[in-house]
Protein backbone atom coordinates (compact mmCIF):
# COMPACT_ATOMS: atom_id res chain seq x y z
CA UNK A 1 0.00 0.00 0.00
CA UNK A 2 2.90 2.46 0.17
CA UNK A 3 2.78 5.04 -2.46
CA UNK A 4 4.73 7.80 -3.49
CA UNK A 5 2.37 11.08 -2.48
CA UNK A 6 3.10 14.41 -4.49
CA UNK A 7 1.24 17.92 -4.07
CA UNK A 8 -2.22 17.97 -4.32
CA UNK A 9 -4.29 20.97 -5.42
CA UNK A 10 -6.27 22.27 -2.22
CA UNK A 11 -7.85 25.01 -3.88
CA UNK A 12 -11.29 25.38 -4.39
CA UNK A 13 -13.38 28.35 -6.00
CA UNK A 14 -15.49 30.32 -3.75
CA UNK A 15 -17.11 28.43 -0.84
CA UNK A 16 -17.03 24.55 0.35
CA UNK A 17 -20.68 23.18 -0.28
CA UNK A 18 -22.16 20.44 2.18
CA UNK A 19 -22.69 18.44 -0.76
CA UNK A 20 -19.19 18.21 -1.51
CA UNK A 21 -19.02 17.54 1.97
CA UNK A 22 -21.21 14.79 1.93
CA UNK A 23 -19.79 13.26 -1.45
CA UNK A 24 -16.48 13.07 0.40
CA UNK A 25 -17.79 10.77 3.32
CA UNK A 26 -19.35 8.38 0.99
CA UNK A 27 -16.48 7.80 -0.91
CA UNK A 28 -15.13 6.00 2.00
CA UNK A 29 -18.02 3.62 2.95
CA UNK A 30 -15.57 0.89 0.78
CA UNK A 31 -12.31 1.72 2.76
CA UNK A 32 -13.86 -0.45 5.73
CA UNK A 33 -10.71 -0.72 7.90
CA UNK A 34 -11.96 2.89 8.76
CA UNK A 35 -13.69 3.10 12.20
CA UNK A 36 -13.87 7.41 12.88
CA UNK A 37 -13.29 10.48 10.76
CA UNK A 38 -12.64 13.75 12.21
CA UNK A 39 -13.81 16.83 10.40
CA UNK A 40 -13.14 20.12 10.78
CA UNK A 41 -14.89 23.23 9.15
CA UNK A 42 -14.10 26.76 9.02
CA UNK A 43 -16.92 29.18 8.46
CA UNK A 44 -17.00 32.62 7.47
CA UNK A 45 -18.37 34.72 10.73
CA UNK A 46 -20.31 37.95 10.45
CA UNK A 47 -17.70 39.98 12.61
CA UNK A 48 -18.34 43.29 13.79
CA UNK A 49 -15.50 45.72 12.77
CA UNK A 50 -15.09 49.59 13.22
CA UNK A 51 -16.12 50.53 9.77
CA UNK A 52 -18.55 47.51 9.59
CA UNK A 53 -19.50 43.90 9.41
CA UNK A 54 -17.80 41.61 7.83
CA UNK A 55 -19.99 40.03 4.86
CA UNK A 56 -17.72 37.92 3.24
CA UNK A 57 -13.54 36.64 2.99
CA UNK A 58 -12.32 37.20 -0.48
CA UNK A 59 -8.81 34.98 -0.05
CA UNK A 60 -5.93 35.14 -2.19
CA UNK A 61 -2.78 32.61 -1.64
CA UNK A 62 0.77 32.11 -2.86
CA UNK A 63 -0.15 29.35 -4.53
CA UNK A 64 3.16 26.98 -5.60
CA UNK A 65 4.10 27.69 -2.22
CA UNK A 66 1.06 26.94 -0.30
CA UNK A 67 0.46 23.49 -2.19
CA UNK A 68 4.45 22.83 -1.63
CA UNK A 69 3.98 23.64 2.16
CA UNK A 70 0.33 21.90 2.12
CA UNK A 71 2.19 18.51 1.05
CA UNK A 72 4.91 19.11 3.73
CA UNK A 73 2.34 19.54 6.10
CA UNK A 74 0.54 16.36 4.87
CA UNK A 75 3.42 14.04 4.99
CA UNK A 76 4.50 15.29 8.47
CA UNK A 77 0.96 14.52 9.73
CA UNK A 78 0.42 11.30 7.82
CA UNK A 79 4.29 10.12 9.12
CA UNK A 80 2.91 10.75 13.12
CA UNK A 81 -0.20 9.07 12.81
CA UNK A 82 -1.87 5.66 11.78
CA UNK A 83 -3.68 6.99 9.58
CA UNK A 84 -5.97 5.58 6.20
CA UNK A 85 -7.14 9.41 4.79
CA UNK A 86 -6.30 12.59 4.71
CA UNK A 87 -8.37 15.33 2.83
CA UNK A 88 -7.41 19.29 3.06
CA UNK A 89 -9.40 22.08 1.20
CA UNK A 90 -9.29 25.91 1.76
CA UNK A 91 -11.63 28.51 -0.63
CA UNK A 92 -10.00 31.02 -3.13
CA UNK A 93 -11.47 33.66 -3.96
CA UNK A 94 -14.95 34.63 -2.55
CA UNK A 95 -16.75 33.09 0.32
CA UNK A 96 -19.76 35.08 1.91
CA UNK A 97 -20.72 34.70 5.79
CA UNK A 98 -21.97 31.57 6.86
CA UNK A 99 -20.10 29.64 3.92
CA UNK A 100 -17.58 26.83 4.46
CA UNK A 101 -14.15 28.40 4.16
CA UNK A 102 -11.58 25.26 5.49
CA UNK A 103 -12.64 21.49 5.06
CA UNK A 104 -10.07 19.32 6.83
CA UNK A 105 -11.43 15.69 7.14
CA UNK A 106 -8.88 12.64 8.65
CA UNK A 107 -10.00 8.81 8.70
CA UNK A 108 -8.59 5.90 10.90
CA UNK A 109 -8.84 2.49 12.06
CA UNK A 110 -9.10 4.11 15.45
CA UNK A 111 -10.82 7.80 16.59
CA UNK A 112 -7.68 8.96 18.83
CA UNK A 113 -5.74 9.50 15.49
CA UNK A 114 -7.97 11.16 13.37
CA UNK A 115 -9.46 13.34 16.17
CA UNK A 116 -5.64 14.51 16.59
CA UNK A 117 -4.16 14.59 13.32
CA UNK A 118 -7.34 17.00 12.03
CA UNK A 119 -7.09 19.11 14.97
CA UNK A 120 -2.76 19.28 14.34
CA UNK A 121 -3.93 19.78 10.61
CA UNK A 122 -5.94 23.05 11.17
CA UNK A 123 -3.31 24.40 13.61
CA UNK A 124 -0.89 23.97 11.41
CA UNK A 125 -2.99 24.71 7.93
CA UNK A 126 -3.78 28.34 9.61
CA UNK A 127 -0.12 29.06 10.59
CA UNK A 128 2.23 28.01 7.83
CA UNK A 129 -0.03 28.38 4.60
CA UNK A 130 0.76 31.33 2.55
CA UNK A 131 -3.05 32.53 2.40
CA UNK A 132 -4.72 35.79 3.14
CA UNK A 133 -8.58 36.60 4.15
CA UNK A 134 -9.51 40.16 3.18
CA UNK A 135 -12.74 40.75 5.33
CA UNK A 136 -14.92 42.75 3.15
CA UNK A 137 -16.98 45.08 4.95
CA UNK A 138 -21.16 45.57 4.41
CA UNK A 139 -19.69 49.22 4.81
CA UNK A 140 -17.82 48.29 1.37
CA UNK A 141 -14.47 49.17 3.05
CA UNK A 142 -11.97 46.03 3.91
CA UNK A 143 -9.69 44.52 7.00
CA UNK A 144 -7.06 42.22 6.48
CA UNK A 145 -8.10 38.74 8.81
CA UNK A 146 -6.36 37.96 11.54
CA UNK A 147 -5.74 34.56 12.44
CA UNK A 148 -5.46 33.90 16.65
CA UNK B 1 23.52 40.42 -18.11
CA UNK B 2 22.55 39.87 -15.12
CA UNK B 3 19.11 38.17 -14.47
CA UNK B 4 16.23 39.95 -13.31
CA UNK B 5 14.50 39.18 -10.24
CA UNK B 6 10.73 38.65 -9.63
CA UNK B 7 9.51 40.29 -6.91
CA UNK B 8 5.68 39.00 -5.33
CA UNK B 9 3.84 40.76 -3.19
CA UNK B 10 0.41 39.68 -1.56
CA UNK B 11 -2.43 40.77 0.47
CA UNK B 12 -1.99 44.09 2.53
CA UNK B 13 1.98 44.32 0.95
CA UNK B 14 0.55 44.27 -2.19
CA UNK B 15 -2.30 46.51 -1.63
CA UNK B 16 0.35 48.59 -0.25
CA UNK B 17 2.67 48.99 -2.98
CA UNK B 18 -0.08 48.85 -5.49
CA UNK B 19 0.60 46.30 -6.98
CA UNK B 20 1.08 42.09 -7.08
CA UNK B 21 4.91 41.85 -9.23
CA UNK B 22 8.15 43.76 -9.44
CA UNK B 23 10.99 43.07 -11.44
CA UNK B 24 14.39 44.37 -10.32
CA UNK B 25 17.91 43.95 -11.51
CA UNK B 26 19.91 41.59 -9.26
CA UNK B 27 20.00 42.16 -5.74
CA UNK B 28 23.13 40.21 -3.31
CA UNK B 29 21.00 39.92 -0.56
CA UNK B 30 17.91 40.12 1.27
CA UNK B 31 18.81 43.24 3.30
CA UNK B 32 19.91 45.35 0.34
CA UNK B 33 16.30 44.26 -1.27
CA UNK B 34 14.63 45.51 1.63
CA UNK B 35 16.69 49.00 1.52
CA UNK B 36 15.51 48.94 -1.84
CA UNK B 37 11.75 48.55 -0.94
CA UNK B 38 11.22 50.56 1.42
CA UNK B 39 12.69 53.50 -0.18
CA UNK B 40 10.75 53.23 -2.86
CA UNK B 41 7.60 52.48 -1.30
CA UNK B 42 8.03 54.15 2.38
CA UNK B 43 4.79 52.69 3.32
CA UNK B 44 6.20 49.14 3.75
CA UNK B 45 7.88 50.72 7.09
CA UNK B 46 6.73 49.60 9.92
CA UNK B 47 4.49 47.03 7.83
CA UNK B 48 5.02 43.64 9.39
CA UNK B 49 6.27 40.82 6.41
CA UNK B 50 8.16 37.70 6.10
CA UNK B 51 10.24 36.84 3.15
CA UNK B 52 10.25 33.82 1.02
CA UNK B 53 12.91 33.20 -1.28
CA UNK B 54 12.08 30.78 -3.94
CA UNK B 55 9.28 29.83 -1.74
CA UNK B 56 11.69 28.78 1.34
CA UNK B 57 11.14 31.78 4.07
CA UNK B 58 14.35 33.43 5.18
CA UNK B 59 14.92 34.77 8.71
CA UNK B 60 17.78 36.42 8.67
CA UNK B 61 19.43 38.57 6.24
CA UNK B 62 20.10 35.88 2.90
CA UNK B 63 22.05 36.18 -0.43
CA UNK B 64 19.95 35.68 -3.07
CA UNK B 65 21.89 35.32 -6.10
CA UNK B 66 20.53 32.90 -8.44
CA UNK B 67 17.25 33.02 -7.11
CA UNK B 68 14.16 33.39 -9.05
CA UNK B 69 11.77 34.63 -6.82
CA UNK B 70 11.78 36.43 -3.41
CA UNK B 71 7.73 37.14 -2.11
CA UNK B 72 6.46 39.53 0.17
CA UNK B 73 4.55 37.48 2.54
CA UNK B 74 2.59 39.73 6.04
CA UNK B 75 0.71 37.78 8.17
CA UNK B 76 -1.19 34.17 7.08
CA UNK B 77 -5.08 34.46 7.43
CA UNK B 78 -5.77 31.43 6.14
CA UNK B 79 -8.82 29.15 7.53
CA UNK C 1 -30.99 33.66 24.30
CA UNK C 2 -30.97 31.47 27.30
CA UNK C 3 -33.18 28.13 26.78
CA UNK C 4 -34.46 25.50 28.81
CA UNK C 5 -33.23 22.42 27.17
CA UNK C 6 -34.79 19.25 27.31
CA UNK C 7 -34.05 15.94 26.19
CA UNK C 8 -33.98 15.25 22.72
CA UNK C 9 -34.16 12.15 20.68
CA UNK C 10 -30.50 10.91 19.53
CA UNK C 11 -31.30 7.92 17.75
CA UNK C 12 -31.66 7.30 14.07
CA UNK C 13 -33.18 4.05 12.61
CA UNK C 14 -30.23 2.38 10.83
CA UNK C 15 -27.58 4.24 9.07
CA UNK C 16 -26.95 7.99 8.98
CA UNK C 17 -26.62 9.38 5.67
CA UNK C 18 -23.95 11.50 4.10
CA UNK C 19 -26.82 13.39 2.76
CA UNK C 20 -28.04 14.42 6.82
CA UNK C 21 -24.70 15.12 7.72
CA UNK C 22 -24.72 17.87 4.54
CA UNK C 23 -28.37 19.14 5.38
CA UNK C 24 -27.25 19.31 9.27
CA UNK C 25 -24.14 21.12 7.71
CA UNK C 26 -26.39 23.46 5.96
CA UNK C 27 -28.50 24.29 8.60
CA UNK C 28 -25.66 26.33 9.74
CA UNK C 29 -24.97 28.70 7.53
CA UNK C 30 -28.08 31.24 8.91
CA UNK C 31 -25.68 31.27 12.07
CA UNK C 32 -23.39 33.94 11.41
CA UNK C 33 -21.70 34.25 15.04
CA UNK C 34 -20.47 30.37 14.01
CA UNK C 35 -16.73 30.12 12.87
CA UNK C 36 -15.92 26.90 13.44
CA UNK C 37 -17.80 23.43 13.03
CA UNK C 38 -15.86 19.84 14.71
CA UNK C 39 -17.70 16.35 13.08
CA UNK C 40 -16.95 13.30 14.59
CA UNK C 41 -18.35 10.07 12.41
CA UNK C 42 -18.16 6.62 13.64
CA UNK C 43 -17.94 4.03 10.75
CA UNK C 44 -18.60 0.32 10.82
CA UNK C 45 -15.52 -1.58 10.70
CA UNK C 46 -14.81 -4.89 8.87
CA UNK C 47 -12.93 -6.30 11.63
CA UNK C 48 -11.36 -9.63 11.58
CA UNK C 49 -13.05 -12.23 14.56
CA UNK C 50 -12.16 -15.31 15.20
CA UNK C 51 -15.27 -16.41 14.01
CA UNK C 52 -15.38 -14.25 10.58
CA UNK C 53 -15.42 -10.63 9.47
CA UNK C 54 -17.62 -8.19 10.92
CA UNK C 55 -20.25 -7.55 8.08
CA UNK C 56 -22.83 -5.39 10.17
CA UNK C 57 -23.42 -4.26 13.61
CA UNK C 58 -26.79 -4.40 15.49
CA UNK C 59 -27.07 -1.38 18.07
CA UNK C 60 -29.74 -1.86 20.82
CA UNK C 61 -30.42 0.71 23.75
CA UNK C 62 -31.81 1.06 27.19
CA UNK C 63 -33.37 4.14 25.29
CA UNK C 64 -35.13 6.05 27.83
CA UNK C 65 -32.13 5.75 29.97
CA UNK C 66 -29.65 6.99 26.71
CA UNK C 67 -31.82 9.90 26.30
CA UNK C 68 -31.56 11.11 29.84
CA UNK C 69 -27.92 10.20 29.77
CA UNK C 70 -27.30 12.34 26.69
CA UNK C 71 -28.88 15.09 28.32
CA UNK C 72 -26.83 15.57 31.23
CA UNK C 73 -23.55 14.95 29.43
CA UNK C 74 -24.84 17.43 26.53
CA UNK C 75 -25.83 19.89 29.40
CA UNK C 76 -22.41 19.68 31.20
CA UNK C 77 -20.45 20.45 27.64
CA UNK C 78 -22.48 23.00 27.13
CA UNK C 79 -21.47 24.48 30.59
CA UNK C 80 -17.88 23.70 30.22
CA UNK C 81 -17.02 25.09 26.35
CA UNK C 82 -18.56 28.41 24.49
CA UNK C 83 -20.70 26.47 22.17
CA UNK C 84 -23.44 27.84 19.81
CA UNK C 85 -24.87 24.08 18.64
CA UNK C 86 -24.22 20.80 19.44
CA UNK C 87 -25.98 17.77 17.81
CA UNK C 88 -25.74 13.94 18.65
CA UNK C 89 -26.78 11.23 16.84
CA UNK C 90 -26.41 7.44 17.03
CA UNK C 91 -27.79 4.46 14.94
CA UNK C 92 -30.24 1.55 16.20
CA UNK C 93 -30.68 -1.00 14.14
CA UNK C 94 -28.07 -2.70 11.70
CA UNK C 95 -25.84 -0.25 10.60
CA UNK C 96 -23.85 -2.36 7.57
CA UNK C 97 -19.64 -2.03 7.46
CA UNK C 98 -18.75 1.20 5.47
CA UNK C 99 -22.00 2.69 6.85
CA UNK C 100 -21.65 5.43 10.05
CA UNK C 101 -22.82 4.82 13.33
CA UNK C 102 -22.31 8.22 15.49
CA UNK C 103 -22.04 11.23 14.64
CA UNK C 104 -21.27 14.04 16.68
CA UNK C 105 -21.38 17.94 15.77
CA UNK C 106 -20.15 20.84 18.11
CA UNK C 107 -20.05 24.60 16.60
CA UNK C 108 -18.44 27.60 18.00
CA UNK C 109 -17.16 31.27 17.48
CA UNK C 110 -13.84 29.98 17.78
CA UNK C 111 -12.34 26.44 16.58
CA UNK C 112 -10.65 25.44 20.22
CA UNK C 113 -14.19 25.13 22.01
CA UNK C 114 -15.71 23.16 18.75
CA UNK C 115 -12.85 20.72 18.59
CA UNK C 116 -12.78 20.03 22.52
CA UNK C 117 -15.84 19.66 23.09
CA UNK C 118 -16.41 17.59 19.94
CA UNK C 119 -13.50 15.02 21.37
CA UNK C 120 -14.95 15.07 24.88
CA UNK C 121 -18.66 14.15 23.79
CA UNK C 122 -17.15 10.94 21.96
CA UNK C 123 -15.71 9.89 24.54
CA UNK C 124 -18.21 10.21 26.82
CA UNK C 125 -20.94 8.84 24.54
CA UNK C 126 -18.86 6.12 24.10
CA UNK C 127 -18.40 5.60 28.29
CA UNK C 128 -21.43 6.51 29.34
CA UNK C 129 -24.42 5.70 27.15
CA UNK C 130 -26.11 2.53 27.06
CA UNK C 131 -26.49 1.25 24.56
CA UNK C 132 -24.78 -2.28 22.91
CA UNK C 133 -23.01 -3.15 19.39
CA UNK C 134 -23.81 -6.54 18.58
CA UNK C 135 -21.26 -8.13 15.52
CA UNK C 136 -22.88 -9.67 12.75
CA UNK C 137 -20.02 -11.93 11.48
CA UNK C 138 -19.94 -13.27 7.41
CA UNK C 139 -20.96 -16.99 9.17
CA UNK C 140 -23.55 -15.88 10.89
CA UNK C 141 -22.22 -15.64 14.17
CA UNK C 142 -21.88 -12.60 16.15
CA UNK C 143 -19.81 -11.57 18.66
CA UNK C 144 -20.54 -8.73 21.27
CA UNK C 145 -18.54 -5.05 20.33
CA UNK C 146 -16.33 -4.40 23.28
CA UNK C 147 -15.21 -0.34 23.37
CA UNK C 148 -11.55 0.50 23.95
CA UNK D 1 -50.01 -6.76 47.93
CA UNK D 2 -46.35 -6.03 46.62
CA UNK D 3 -45.70 -4.53 43.41
CA UNK D 4 -43.86 -6.52 41.10
CA UNK D 5 -40.47 -5.39 40.09
CA UNK D 6 -39.40 -5.45 36.03
CA UNK D 7 -35.89 -6.09 35.37
CA UNK D 8 -35.11 -5.13 32.65
CA UNK D 9 -31.77 -6.89 30.56
CA UNK D 10 -29.50 -5.81 27.35
CA UNK D 11 -27.23 -6.71 24.82
CA UNK D 12 -25.41 -10.33 26.47
CA UNK D 13 -27.09 -10.63 29.49
CA UNK D 14 -30.26 -10.49 27.70
CA UNK D 15 -29.05 -13.07 25.11
CA UNK D 16 -27.67 -15.24 28.34
CA UNK D 17 -30.97 -15.43 29.88
CA UNK D 18 -32.87 -15.90 26.46
CA UNK D 19 -35.11 -12.67 27.26
CA UNK D 20 -34.81 -9.07 27.96
CA UNK D 21 -37.74 -8.47 30.71
CA UNK D 22 -38.52 -10.37 34.25
CA UNK D 23 -40.99 -9.85 36.39
CA UNK D 24 -40.24 -10.30 39.99
CA UNK D 25 -42.19 -10.27 43.70
CA UNK D 26 -40.68 -7.53 45.54
CA UNK D 27 -36.94 -7.72 46.37
CA UNK D 28 -35.64 -5.99 49.38
CA UNK D 29 -32.01 -5.09 48.09
CA UNK D 30 -29.84 -5.48 44.97
CA UNK D 31 -27.54 -8.26 46.55
CA UNK D 32 -30.64 -10.17 46.74
CA UNK D 33 -31.48 -9.46 43.65
CA UNK D 34 -28.14 -10.70 41.99
CA UNK D 35 -28.30 -13.97 44.38
CA UNK D 36 -32.08 -14.70 42.44
CA UNK D 37 -30.88 -14.09 39.32
CA UNK D 38 -27.59 -15.67 39.30
CA UNK D 39 -29.77 -18.64 40.85
CA UNK D 40 -31.94 -18.93 37.97
CA UNK D 41 -29.42 -18.30 35.47
CA UNK D 42 -26.27 -19.37 36.71
CA UNK D 43 -24.51 -18.50 32.99
CA UNK D 44 -24.42 -14.37 34.78
CA UNK D 45 -22.09 -16.02 36.76
CA UNK D 46 -19.04 -14.78 36.41
CA UNK D 47 -20.34 -12.23 33.37
CA UNK D 48 -19.64 -8.66 33.90
CA UNK D 49 -22.51 -6.47 34.08
CA UNK D 50 -23.71 -3.16 36.15
CA UNK D 51 -27.09 -2.59 37.88
CA UNK D 52 -29.33 0.46 37.43
CA UNK D 53 -32.27 0.94 39.79
CA UNK D 54 -35.10 3.09 38.23
CA UNK D 55 -32.28 4.55 35.47
CA UNK D 56 -29.45 5.13 38.16
CA UNK D 57 -26.61 3.39 38.26
CA UNK D 58 -25.74 1.74 41.26
CA UNK D 59 -22.18 0.86 42.71
CA UNK D 60 -23.17 -0.64 46.10
CA UNK D 61 -25.49 -2.28 47.25
CA UNK D 62 -28.63 -0.83 47.29
CA UNK D 63 -32.33 -0.68 48.57
CA UNK D 64 -34.75 -1.66 46.18
CA UNK D 65 -38.06 -0.25 47.98
CA UNK D 66 -40.56 0.92 45.95
CA UNK D 67 -38.26 0.97 42.42
CA UNK D 68 -39.86 0.40 39.43
CA UNK D 69 -37.38 -1.09 37.41
CA UNK D 70 -33.46 -2.58 37.75
CA UNK D 71 -31.63 -2.60 34.76
CA UNK D 72 -28.96 -5.46 33.53
CA UNK D 73 -25.78 -3.59 31.82
CA UNK D 74 -23.12 -5.44 30.42
CA UNK D 75 -20.64 -3.00 29.22
CA UNK D 76 -21.75 -0.43 26.67
CA UNK D 77 -20.53 -0.37 23.23
CA UNK D 78 -22.17 2.28 21.54
CA UNK D 79 -20.30 4.22 18.77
Amino acid sequence: MDKVRTPKNIFVQGAISPEKIATSIANHSTKTEIGGHSIFLGQVRADQKEKGEVVAIEYTAYEEMALQKAFEIREAVFAKYPLTCMHIYHSFGEVKVGEICLFVFTSSKHRKAAIEACSELVERIKAELPVWGKEILDSEEHVWKKNS
Amino acid sequence: MAEKLIIKAFGMVAEEIGQSEIWLDSVSNTQELLAILKERYPGLEGMKFSLAVDKELVSENQKIDGAREVALLPPFSGG
